[in-house]
């Protein structure tokens, strides 16, 4: 996401940010999702974070496909347009909107139903092209729109309320993301808020697609006991690879982080993310590393959550089209359509 | 339309070999196998013709496939300026061994073959004129390469039916070089092995046997030649598309390429960089999503596809129309259903593009008849989409697409492009708000502001699902009649800016052809063969565009028979005009259909409208 | 039929009110939000009228959303057996604070209104008989715990309900104990509940207030109550489906969510094997797929969804067409375009059905009205998709599908299955070959052979490109045309065998009613109306299929208008009506339309024809 | 593919099989693709592959999607049932004929494009389930049917006839058939009939989805220099894993294979497949080795061929849905309609 050169504000008065926003210029709708649900937590970090970074709301467009996660972008940023598409076809619209100008910082929420079921197709070929924006997944194994059916990623052995059982693997979205050289690759918790805006600010400096994978438990559907998915099972089983913390390009780095305890890693706008060593050492920019890991983890049925995988030298879709620099959506007509001569020139051609 | 040459007492076809050479007006084959490399030859062939100021019409029957199966391709040159398909071959040209025996037994009698000698075509007919010429001898000559050897052999039937046809070989030495342009090898191989053709016919052959002549006439200067295809990309780029997205499939893929060719020579700005992205998508859901998505951030979007394409593309398309995104969706259709015959054309889904997508839908569609509405209609598609917010369909076919077409050059375009009602943040500013999908100007179409809009009140949330005038999510049944009203109101607006209808109402006529597309050729021939032959006249109503303007109405009742003539089997235009005309009007409908795949012929139109016009009247 | 009340000459409602009580007709409103338990109590609710043989319906207006949104359950319980929706609610059970004010605003004078006290809404109008009850105060009396509490409040106004319509309490423990079956506990809790809430009506309450009563009668013996998802699910079970697959989507989810419980119920083999598969999906393509792989192998094999999937499937369903290859597909509809209305009713996928998929295609629909066709017509699908080859669509709708029904129990289907023309390793021995794609007996089906057939001559190769009749690839025109010709014979064929019209010819009538599906209800109701109100016959043609039969023409020429009732904005079945019928019937061919997402009821239909004929007879 | 348990017959004559059949009863219609089409060398192996191992042809069932590559199936095995299906949607129609029918041996043909692009999410799909069937990815990284478009596998720099150059990624479909859990992966190159005809022998003893990606060269539209596809790239950078031979279930294991310098992998039908070791050493029953080898060859550009993944203990679909031994196609009226009395027990619930 190239974000806004602006400075910060010399002095900023509290409760508002650089661009002297406050909070609530950064909210939405009310919810109407069930009381509990994971996804309304996921929301209420999205607006922390584009709040603390200072996003221009215009700048935003806000992609959903279809699910009560997909339903989430009505609930945050009203001042920035948003997008709730077809079941599993976000990928294929963001590319169209970051097309039609790339000014814009798109994020995009899915479900684990939207993506790796009726998605995956989709989900696969943005990863490959790389379209730069933010795509959250609010993974609860289920759909919980259409009243709890596994999807995709339930985990095998799961049990569903009706306590049938999924005898189906999961399809792991961070590795296929990895696989298929995305490189930025995030996993969290709704339950942990503290991760997820680091790792959402994080996205917010990348540029290229920034895959964010939050386990969000469904409340009414999945949070039962059997299920992979639930908050009780997700808080026993989480691994964490590390203590994560932001620093935006507008601030001072003041820490010294030649400390061996922590490491830093320079985003695409030159904003840090400072990583805090967990007792196993862990190098995110190691895409070999980032895969094993993630196998060991899933063999041993544990989730793994930080900053998985992470490459700021790949270029973007965008870069690579060599488009101008200007917004395609609003280039004038006499840039886009060729002179009277041009025509005649081809039409000579032809005859 | 081209003059109606004097009127004639029986069918001209037999008329013509009787009374001596028959000047600009006859049909050449070259049957031959694909991937063999006769693609260019027969554009030299066609070319040289067109140079010589006669009328002329290309069209490649082709299979499925690579390489290696039957291909026809078929040059029809007529004075008169008729370039429909002519079903009757006057001049074989018979390189594939494969069906040659067929090819030869299916001409009428004192028709012309060149073939290659080893294929001894004469034993089978004896009511043929036979030009037996030693292809692969004479390419021997040239090189001893046997790739290229094939390859001259295709240039040496250039030779040879020029020569027996009486075309100037300047013209055909011309066309040679603009093919090959750059290439100087190439001219030069070329050259000789056209020069041979015509060197072997002239000592070989008496061309005075052949009863078909060329002689410079003067109806194609200024003119070019272009396949409709490429004159859609050219109307693309002159519109100013700026998101292209595709996905290969035939008959559609060239329209894309060749906006790709284009746009890469006059789309890319002085410091190197494009003003336009044009991307290969995944498949067809992909590229429609992408489409749509850029034209809701506000880019002049477009993918192009076929039948398959648009049945993946159904959910997205009602998306488009609920939604209310502009985009422009080119059909470039093909034979169906299912993959049907991929490289052969029909006109057959209309049903799948008006009604496109579950619940209530209904779109507009464009259908260009000849390479310069394929310009003219790729052009306007912009204007309406954004006009209207709602994709808009371009329905052309695989003959229009795919072959080559005589037509005047392209005018320039010079209004402004319409960019519809879409609010700036100085329009926002002077408004204070805006309600995403008001009524306001009584003309069903609400306005819209773009993602990135810099004002607070710009921004609102697109949805499929239910909504109020102000883009926020509604259930309520009050608010969801109302918008489905308005969407109703919207396509009822259409009407008065789609192409109008092209009519010809002939004196006196009683009964009259309601044509589009590629029919239209028949139609026109079919009408001057019906005047001249049986003092019939017959007007023509040429629709080019749904929903329909106010004219159709009036053209049926000022006929007491209308022949919708179309190419499918279950008449579906006829199918969209029942549903929008009054009954007693609906009543005089009748159907002429023609589906096999190859191309409707002027005489298939007659006779059918003469066996329905004498079957009974009512 | 019900039977028809004997004639009133203003209209009832008011009448009714202002005679003493009102017997067994009369609706409760129950506005609540989803989420909150009062399915169960709603369902207690209806079953207990049910039970005391007083003809009932349920209907279930819900969100798009899963907990916390308004909900409304409507029960409407008539004497006469009509069973439709009716706009007037006579009793409101007011439940969520978010709408009641607007719930009460709504309610026609005299009405009931029962609702939580605190909510205070005895201040908003002075002509209602308010019943306030401490729902909240009355809940902690059984258990501290508040999230029980909650859905005990629910059980609680079934008993004041109960009480105030003098519902035998005996009918209301038996619907109690039916609806939480197996489960003691929560029997006894809400008991406990239903108890509290009698006594505290009784108590406080003078129950002769309320103008409408429930007196035992004898119109539901040996009815039972389904919704028409399940009960289809009874249909395709009965039918021997063997592969099920499918893809979440309201409204269709319980079809194939309830076929999975029954079929693990009656379809597990003594080994405990199953003989079914059914599988869940990734995708509506995938769904389609898979029915169409496993109907192409021999397997009675289904998919259901609803408009969003059925416009996926477009290309897969013309791959069945064209390739011929037997599938049923459930279409459960819902309100669209696009997303629409997820959670509310419409007949607007007609035209994606009848059409569906590009090309020239036409597809065979059965449409049920009710419960019992649901069950018959899933069954008979599976004979005509295998008699004809070719994808069969049911579409019922979320009315229908969601809802539940009171009905007689269903027939047990004791024919053969017709498995259609397959040919066995024994039949290939005496025969020694076969082609696939000739038309043996003329009436355009081939014949077929399954995968693994042991037999040299058994193989074929299935495409859904061009073939010829012995299914080898082919693109001669000759060959398309005569297949595509074939293609539609047997369309002409199928109308011998889909389920006829049903047809009630009122005597000396000069208009009918057309009607399908779930609009069936409310036209009946409004005959009724019609001629108790206003002395006016009107015919009535049900039609119960695509392609029509030869009923459709005389129906038309025995009436001067025909009034076809449709639960969509264009008229969707009027257009393919409009295109079957010579013109001179078609313009007898008249519009009522309902599209706001909300089930139709006699009184919009009966006001409509009446506005209709008055506004002009021509 | 559980095949017939029909015994060798005593002494086979010549130039039949153990069924008494001969290689022309495995044919089919005469290809139409170009002359020296890498697809036409793939039907070649395929013929001799199952005439060898003796399958009977009216128990196989062709499947494909759209392509030169999915055309195929006409040019072989002509006395099986083949149904050429629509684009990129093979694996749902496969999936539909084995629950229909598990007693046949399904082969799937597609193409890169096919697969790749517009089927990739139905293919994933298919994998997460562990269909029973030969899936054949014909991968020259092309579109050949409509002129010679890349396709999702062309490799990031590839150049195409007209000399654009590929600037995306590769998808590589046996990384992800290994990581979405399929049991049965290999590779080879239309240039190698000898380890095509191995590789396709064990897939016909394996159960389970067996995902076989062969370079199958378009040499009208990718034999070019410049090219990642071509007939001498892919010679030029094979990596050979190990010599593969085939020992069927019906043959004798007469070769000691306690030697260092092979090893042996058991079929689920009792065939076996004897590996021999090229200096590198490899455990193609290792999931870990097997991703890891694919990345570090993929980094090379180089190609791996040979058995590179399997695993005979994964249970595949049909086991999992617990179906009935019989085929469900063909199941008598009396077993899959219940007795009048179970409706009359359900109606009575319903009362
Ligand atoms: C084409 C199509 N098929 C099916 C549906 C029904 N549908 C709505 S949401 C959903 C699943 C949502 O699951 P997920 O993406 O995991 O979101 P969640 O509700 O769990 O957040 C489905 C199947 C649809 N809207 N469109
Ligand atoms: C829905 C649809 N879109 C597009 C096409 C056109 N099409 C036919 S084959 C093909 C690509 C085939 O490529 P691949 O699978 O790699 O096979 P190959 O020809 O290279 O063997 C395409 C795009 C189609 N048939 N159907
Ligand atoms: S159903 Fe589940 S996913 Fe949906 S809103 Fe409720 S808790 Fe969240
Ligand atoms: S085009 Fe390429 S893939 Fe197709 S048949 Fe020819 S060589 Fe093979
Ligand atoms: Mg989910
Ligand atoms: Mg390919």
């Amino acid at each position: 996401m190239s974000l806004t050169t602006q400075q910060p504000p010399a002095a900023a008065p509290k409760n508002v940010n650089r661009l002297g926003l406050t909070m609530a210029d950064y909210k939405g709708a009310e919810s109407t999702l069930c009381a509990g649900c994971g996804h309304d937590a996921i929301t209420s970090q999205i607006i922390k974070a584009f709040y603390e970074y200072g996003v221009e709301p215009h700048r935003v467009a806000k992609l959903s496909g279809i699910g009560c996660s997909s339903k989430t972008p009505a609930y945050f940023l009203s001042k920035s347009h948003g997008f709730n598409g077809v079941h599993g076809r976000m990928p294929a619209i963001a590319t169209g909107v970051m097309l039609a100008n790339k000014s814009l910082i798109s994020i995009g929420v899915s479900g684990d139903g939207d993506t790796a079921s009726i998605g995956m197709g989709q989900f696969v070929h943005l990863l490959r092209r790389n379209v730069p924006m933010i795509y959250i997944i609010e993974n609860n194994g289920v759909y919980g729109l259409t009243k709890g059916q596994f999807s995709a990623t339930a985990d095998l052995g799961s049990k569903a309320k009706s306590g049938v059982m999924n005898d189906l693997p999961a399809i792991d979205v961070c590795t296929m993301a990895i696989e298929l050289g995305c490189n930025f690759v995030a996993r969290s918790f709704a339950g942990d808020p503290k991760q997820m805006v680091a790792l959402l600010k994080a996205a917010l400096g990348h540029r290229g697609t920034a895959v964010f994978d939050v386990i969000s438990p469904c409340v009414t559907f999945n949070n039962h006991e059997g299920s992979t998915k639930s908050y009780k099972y997700a808080k026993d089983h989480e691994e964490l690879l590390h203590e994560i913390s932001f620093v935006p390009f507008f601030e001072q780095i003041t820490v010294d982080y030649s400390d061996g305890e922590t490491s830093d890693v320079e985003l695409h706008d030159g904003s840090h993310i400072r990583l805090r060593k967990t007792d196993k050492g862990y190098d995110p920019t190691n895409k070999g590393e980032a895969l094993d890991t993630l196998r060991k983890c899933q063999e041993l049925n544990e989730f793994l959550t930080g900053l998985i995988y992470i490459n700021e030298m790949k270029p973007d879709f965008l870069t690579l089209l060599n488009m101008t620099d200007e917004p395609l959506a609003t280039l004038p007509q006499e840039r886009v359509q060729p002179k009277e001569d041009d025509l005649r020139e081809i039409m000579a051609e032809l005859m | 339309m081209p003059n109606q040459s004097p009127q004639v007492l029986v069918a001209e076809e037999e008329q013509r070999l009787n009374g001596g050479p028959v000047i600009n007006d006859f049909s050449i084959q070259v049957a031959t196998v694909n991937g063999s490399g006769s693609q260019s030859s027969n554009t030299v062939l066609m070319r040289s013709i067109f140079q010589m100021g006669i009328p002329v019409s290309g069209k490649n029957l082709f299979p499925s496939n690579i390489a290696g199966l039957p291909t026809w391709f078929t040059i029809r040159a007529n004075r008169d300026g008729w370039i429909a398909r002519r079903k009757e071959i006057d001049f074989l040209v018979a390189m594939n061994p494969e069906t040659a025996r067929e090819d030869v037994m299916n001409l009428d009698p004192n028709r012309v073959v060149v073939y290659e000698e080893t294929l001894k075509l004469d034993q089978y007919r004896r009511d043929l004129a036979f030009f037996p010429v030693p292809f692969a001898k004479l390419a021997t000559e040239i090189t001893p390469d046997s790739r290229l050897r094939k390859l001259l052999a295709n240039m040496i039937y250039v030779g040879v039916v020029s020569e027996l046809l009486e075309i100037d070989p300047a013209e055909t030495e011309t066309a040679l070089t603009k093919q090959f342009k750059g290439k100087a090898k190439a001219v030069a191989l070329n050259k000789t092995a056209l020069d041979i053709g015509s060197k072997f016919a002239k000592q070989t052959f008496d061309r005075t046997v052949v009863p078909y002549k060329c002689q410079r006439m003067n109806a194609t200067k200024g003119k070019i030649i272009i396949d409709g295809n490429s004159a859609a990309a050219l109307g693309c780029m002159f519109a100013g598309v700026t998101v292209a997205t595709w996905y290969p499939i035939t008959p559609s893929s060239s329209l894309c390429e060749t906006l790709a060719d284009y746009m890469k020579e006059y789309r890319i700005e002085k410091d190197g960089k494009a003003n336009f992205a044009i991307v290969q998508a995944e498949d067809e859901l992909a590229a429609v999503g992408m489409a749509i998505g850029a034209g809701w951030a506000g880019a002049r979007s477009m993918t192009s596809t076929a039948g398959p394409g648009i049945s993946l593309m159904q959910e997205f398309i009602g998306l488009g129309y609920y939604a209310e995104i502009p985009t422009v969706i080119f059909d470039i259709t093909r034979v169906g259903p299912s993959t049907g015959l991929p490289t052969r054309t029909q006109q057959s889904d209309i049903l799948s593009l008006a009604y496109a997508s579950h619940g209530d839908t209904k779109h507009i569609v464009l259908v260009p008849a000849s390479v310069e509405e394929c310009f003219q209609m790729a052009y306007d598609a912009f204007d309406l989409a954004e006009r209207f917010q709602t994709p808009v369909f371009v329905m052309s076919d695989l003959d229009l697409g795919m072959n080559n077409w005589m037509a005047d050059p392209f005018k320039y375009p010079k209004e402004k492009f319409d960019r519809g009602k879409v609010l700036s943040a100085d329009d926002l500013k002077r408004l204070g708000s805006f309600r995403r999908y008001a009524d306001v100007d009584g003309d069903g179409i609400p306005y819209r502001t773009l993602p990135g809009t810099n004002h607070p009140a710009a921004s609102y949330f697109t949805r499929g699902s239910g909504h109020n005038e102000n883009a926020a999510y509604s259930e309520r049944p009050d608010d969801y009649k109302r918008n489905m009203e308005r969407l109703n109101k919207k396509y009822e607006t259409a009407r008065q800016h789609v192409p109008p209808p092209e009519i010809q109402y002939a004196t006196g006529a009683k009964i009259g052809f309601l044509g589009f597309g590629t029919s239209h050729w028949a139609i026109i021939e079919s009408l001057d063969q019906l005047q001249r032959e049986y003092d019939t006249s017959v007007s023509y109503y040429r629709l080019r565009a749904v929903p329909f303007t106010k004219h159709l109405a009036e053209f049926f009742e000022r006929h007491d028979r209308v022949y919708v003539v179309e190419q499918n089997r279950d008449g579906q235009m006829g199918m969209l005009i029942k549903l929008e005309l009054p009954a007693e009007l609906a009543r005089k409908l009748r159907s002429i259909r023609h589906y096999s795949g190859i191309p409707i012929d002027a005489r298939f139109v007659t006779d059918a409208l003469l066996a329905a016009e004498k079957g009974g009247q009512n």
